[in-house]
């Protein structure tokens, strides 16, 4: 059953090097913060698959388990909890920056990167 | 007369890094010292090789030394290469992040 | 047990929850953000060294592997943190005093990300848990977006983005990196994860162990504004209001070190972590300061210069002894009054005259002599003259690096510091002793009292940690040989 | 200027490439050696306080956690009211 955990670790490692690629190449903001959760959540089931164990149960004590037997082949718990907190995160910044695009959106009228975050510093320097 | 022929382009072009708007002598003098700053800085890091090899340290130096002088001016090109475009940074962010891991991964353990 | 320990990210927590709860009754919603933020510096003070274990989880033994282990989330509170709390809620308190008094009407989404930041990164210093660490990074790089994105500046939007963009890319590195520790120890306590490093029960030298170093180092890098992030970094100081700017970089830097202990507790061990942070803050201190001289807007100019002095306390660290690290703890601490001055000192100028570009600008030593006087003190304190506190951080640093045997690195710093001065004095003369260019229009504007009020103060900081260094420096330095 | 770019797309495209490798064969090695460590000590403690031990370690152990991930929500919304003009300073209030 291990290879279960590996082929999750695996799929995870995928969706970061396909986040970072879709970062760089991809020139749609849109696309490209699609592409950048992907590395969110490539972290986000590499933690998950942490908390595996071959043969274990979930961890939960149903009525008439023994707990010592429990204890020991339960999943881990900890993992799981902290990956509830890190898809809040996730989800949170994915939102603000969607938020910031729908601006932008309005003022640019397009959705091309090179144009919506391009150098501004040139710009702003010396306008009369 | 030639190298006065080159820092006189090399001021030239400090124009270009300033417009649009004036060129105030205080920018221009500014840019000098950052161009004068950072060969020399450059150089001088490139010393701390010396801890890893001394030959290495010598050779490094003195290829940086030329190449950085004969290029001058860098500070137009360091300034395009770190202008306020989302490309320019995420590939600069991505190059990195692909160096350091790559770098400690493979050969952390030689340090 | 210390009850107080929490309650210093408690306070301004709540404090943000209520504000933006009932930020429509405007004169209390002043009142009573005033009154927190005068509570602020006062609290870490008030309190008593010592651990807190949320929920009263104490250590437990595992009888089975003999293992010590922390399951409950556990803040430890020392002197480092004191006078890091007590300074960063200074500087809160001052800058929310200035923003109280600037606008008549006060925005309760920005009070609230204002005293957001403060709590996240109290919370950092705090914790001695990598994951809660990692939790408010993550509420603190949002407060920072909110914090520019208020601030109704051209492009902030665009820079916000950006930043949030590089954000997404540098903290899952980060949680990635975190997720490869808990799978190598089992933990994410980080007394917990040292000690399994120190007992060998995780081969240090396993390259998945170094991959996880690589990985937190980049998140790092993201979180300090070191190259190659220093561009998007003095971009969001520059978006922002210079007060909020003040408080910005100092959430920066105390992220910075609070990160970088963390990673110092776990891989003191291993040679190439001090290499690794050497090389990136002499990156920053080359690229930071010649991309400061070559500005023409003076909030980047401050926010470029910013950058360039983390190299500093990257550098104390970097070298690793107990002097070192001493200095560039000391060095984090000046830095974040002395940025912040500058930071206020500049944004009053930006208030007198609404112009940020320093050719259009000129003659102003006559306008506003007491801004400009306070302003040469904190460039001259920047630049290391002595007998300012700046001074007394890179004398220290530049003898650390003697001391262990690199004196290029000292003569590097002591040329930064030149070339700082440079950019200050640059800067000085464009504004207030060249002659006033006649398209500039002077309306009579006065610059707000509280901001003298919030220079004065630093400016007394920066003068006493000047003359009397062992105040902080004696604590600090007891604090180093703890960890070491 | 498309010359460089391409460069440029390249070198990124390698670099890339070299870190996934890298990413992978550390996942690999790693799989073999994960440690249980305190999530075994949960798994003892928490059956004496409720049956799911995932509820147990996110409202118990680290339930301060749990609170910042609720301030993260709420700073979101804040920002977002934000961003499309509740809040901001100055004149563009």
């Amino acid at each position: 059953m291990a290879q279960t955990q590996l082929a999750i670790l695996f799929t995870s490692a995928a969706l970061v090097v396909i986040g970072l690629y879709s970062a760089i190449f991809i020139d749609n903001i849109i696309k490209k913060i699609i592409g950048i959760s992907f590395i969110e959540e490539g972290a986000n089931l590499f933690i998950v698959a942490i908390g595996y164990k071959p043969g274990g149960v979930v961890p939960i004590l149903m009525p008439g388990m023994d707990t010592s037997w429990f204890a020991t082949n339960a999943a881990y718990p900890l993992p799981f909890g902290l990956v509830l907190t890190s898809i809040v995160i996730g989800a949170s910044t994915l939102a603000v920056m969607l938020a910031l695009v729908m601006v932008l959106y309005r003022r640019y009228g397009t959705l091309s990167t090179s144009v919506m975050l391009a150098d501004t510093s040139k710009q702003e320097e010396y306008d009369e | 007369m030639k190298l006065y022929d080159q820092i006189f382009n090399v001021v030239k072009q400090f124009k270009k890094l300033f417009s649009p708007g004036p060129v105030t002598n205080a920018d221009v003098s500014g840019s000098i010292t950052a161009e004068i700053f950072i060969i020399v800085s450059l150089v001088l890091a490139a010393l701390l090789l010396r801890h890893v090899s001394v030959l290495l340290a010598g050779l490094v130096t003195l290829i940086l030394a030329v190449v950085l002088i004969s290029n001058i001016p860098l500070i137009p090109k360091f300034k395009i290469e770190q202008e306020d475009s989302l490309e320019k940074m995420l590939f600069y962010a991505v190059i990195t992040l692909a160096i350091i891991v790559t770098f400690i991964y493979w050969g952390g353990n030689l340090v | 047990m210390n009850e107080l320990i929490p309650l210093m990210v408690i306070v301004p927590l709540m404090a943000a929850l209520l504000i933006s709860a009932f930020s429509k009754f405007n004169k209390a919603t002043k009142v009573f953000a005033f009154v927190v933020a005068l509570c602020l510096p006062v609290i870490p003070i008030a309190s008593h060294y010592g651990l807190h274990y949320f929920g009263g989880y104490a250590p437990v033994m595992d009888n089975v592997t003999n293992v010590m282990y922390h399951p409950a989330i556990t803040y430890s509170f020392t002197f480092l943190q004191q006078i890091f709390i007590a300074m960063l809620g200074l500087l809160t308190f001052l800058v929310v005093f200035i923003y109280l008094t600037k606008y008549k009407k006060v925005s309760g989404p920005y009070l609230f990300l204002l005293f957001l930041g403060t709590a996240a990164v109290t919370a950092m210093l705090l914790t001695d848990d990598i994951f809660h660490m990692f939790v408010f990074f993550e509420i603190l790089a949002l407060a920072q977006v909110g914090i520019v994105a208020a601030s109704s500046i051209d492009y902030s939007y665009e820079m916000a983005l950006k930043y949030m963009v590089l954000g997404s890319i540098g903290s899952p590195m980060m949680l990635l990196g975190i997720g490869f520790l808990l799978a190598l120890t089992g933990s994410v306590n980080v007394t917990d994860i040292a000690a399994a490093v120190h007992n060998g029960l995780v081969d240090a030298t396993s390259p998945v162990f170094l991959l996880s170093l690589g990985l937190i180092f980049f998140g790092w890098l993201y979180a300090s504004g070191l190259p190659p992030f220093h561009t998007i970094k003095s971009g969001i100081y520059s978006k922002a209001e210079p007060h909020g700017a003040a408080l910005l970089q100092s959430f920066t830097v105390v992220s910075m070190i609070s990160i970088v202990l963390i990673m110092f507790r776990i891989y003191s061990s291993l040679p190439i972590f001090e290499v690794l942070v050497v090389f990136f803050s002499i990156l920053a201190m080359i690229l930071g300061v010649s991309l400061a001289l070559t500005q023409t807007d003076f909030r980047r100019m401050i926010g470029f210069l910013a950058v360039g002095e983390l190299g500093f306390i990257g550098l104390g660290i970097g070298l690793g002894t107990q002097y070192a690290i001493t200095a560039g703890l000391f060095q984090a601490l000046n830095e974040i009054i002395i940025t912040a001055l500058l930071f206020i000192g500049f944004g009053a100028i930006v208030n007198a005259t609404d112009e940020v570009d320093t050719r259009k600008l000129g003659g102003l030593l006559a306008y506003h002599p007491k801004v400009s006087i306070m302003l040469l003190i904190a460039g001259l304190a920047m630049a290391g003259v002595p007998p300012l506190s700046g001074f007394q951080s890179k004398l220290m640093l530049v003898q650390a690096s003697l001391n262990c045997g690199f004196p290029e690195i000292s003569i590097l710093a002591i040329m930064v510091s030149i070339a700082t001065f440079v950019v200050f004095v640059k800067t000085y003369y464009t504004m207030f002793l060249k002659p006033k260019p006649n398209e500039l229009e002077l309306e009579k504007k006065e610059v707000p009292r509280t901001m003298i009020f919030a220079m004065g103060v630093l400016l007394i900081i920066v003068i006493l940690l000047g003359v009397f260094p062992d105040i902080v420096t004696a604590g600090i330095s007891n604090f180093v040989g703890g960890i070491l | 200027m498309s010359s460089t770019n391409t460069i440029r797309n390249l070198l990124a495209a390698v670099m890339t490439a070299i870190f996934s490798v890298t990413l992978f064969d550390a996942i690999f090695h790693l799989s073999s050696i994960i440690n249980p460590g305190v999530s075994n000590i949960y798994n003892a403690l928490g059956t004496q306080i409720a049956p799911n031990l995932v509820t147990v370690v996110i409202f118990d152990f680290r339930a301060y956690d749990t609170l910042g991930e609720s301030i993260i929500l709420l700073t979101a919304g804040l920002v977002v009211l934000l961003i499309f003009g509740r809040g901001l300073l100055g004149d563009k209030q």
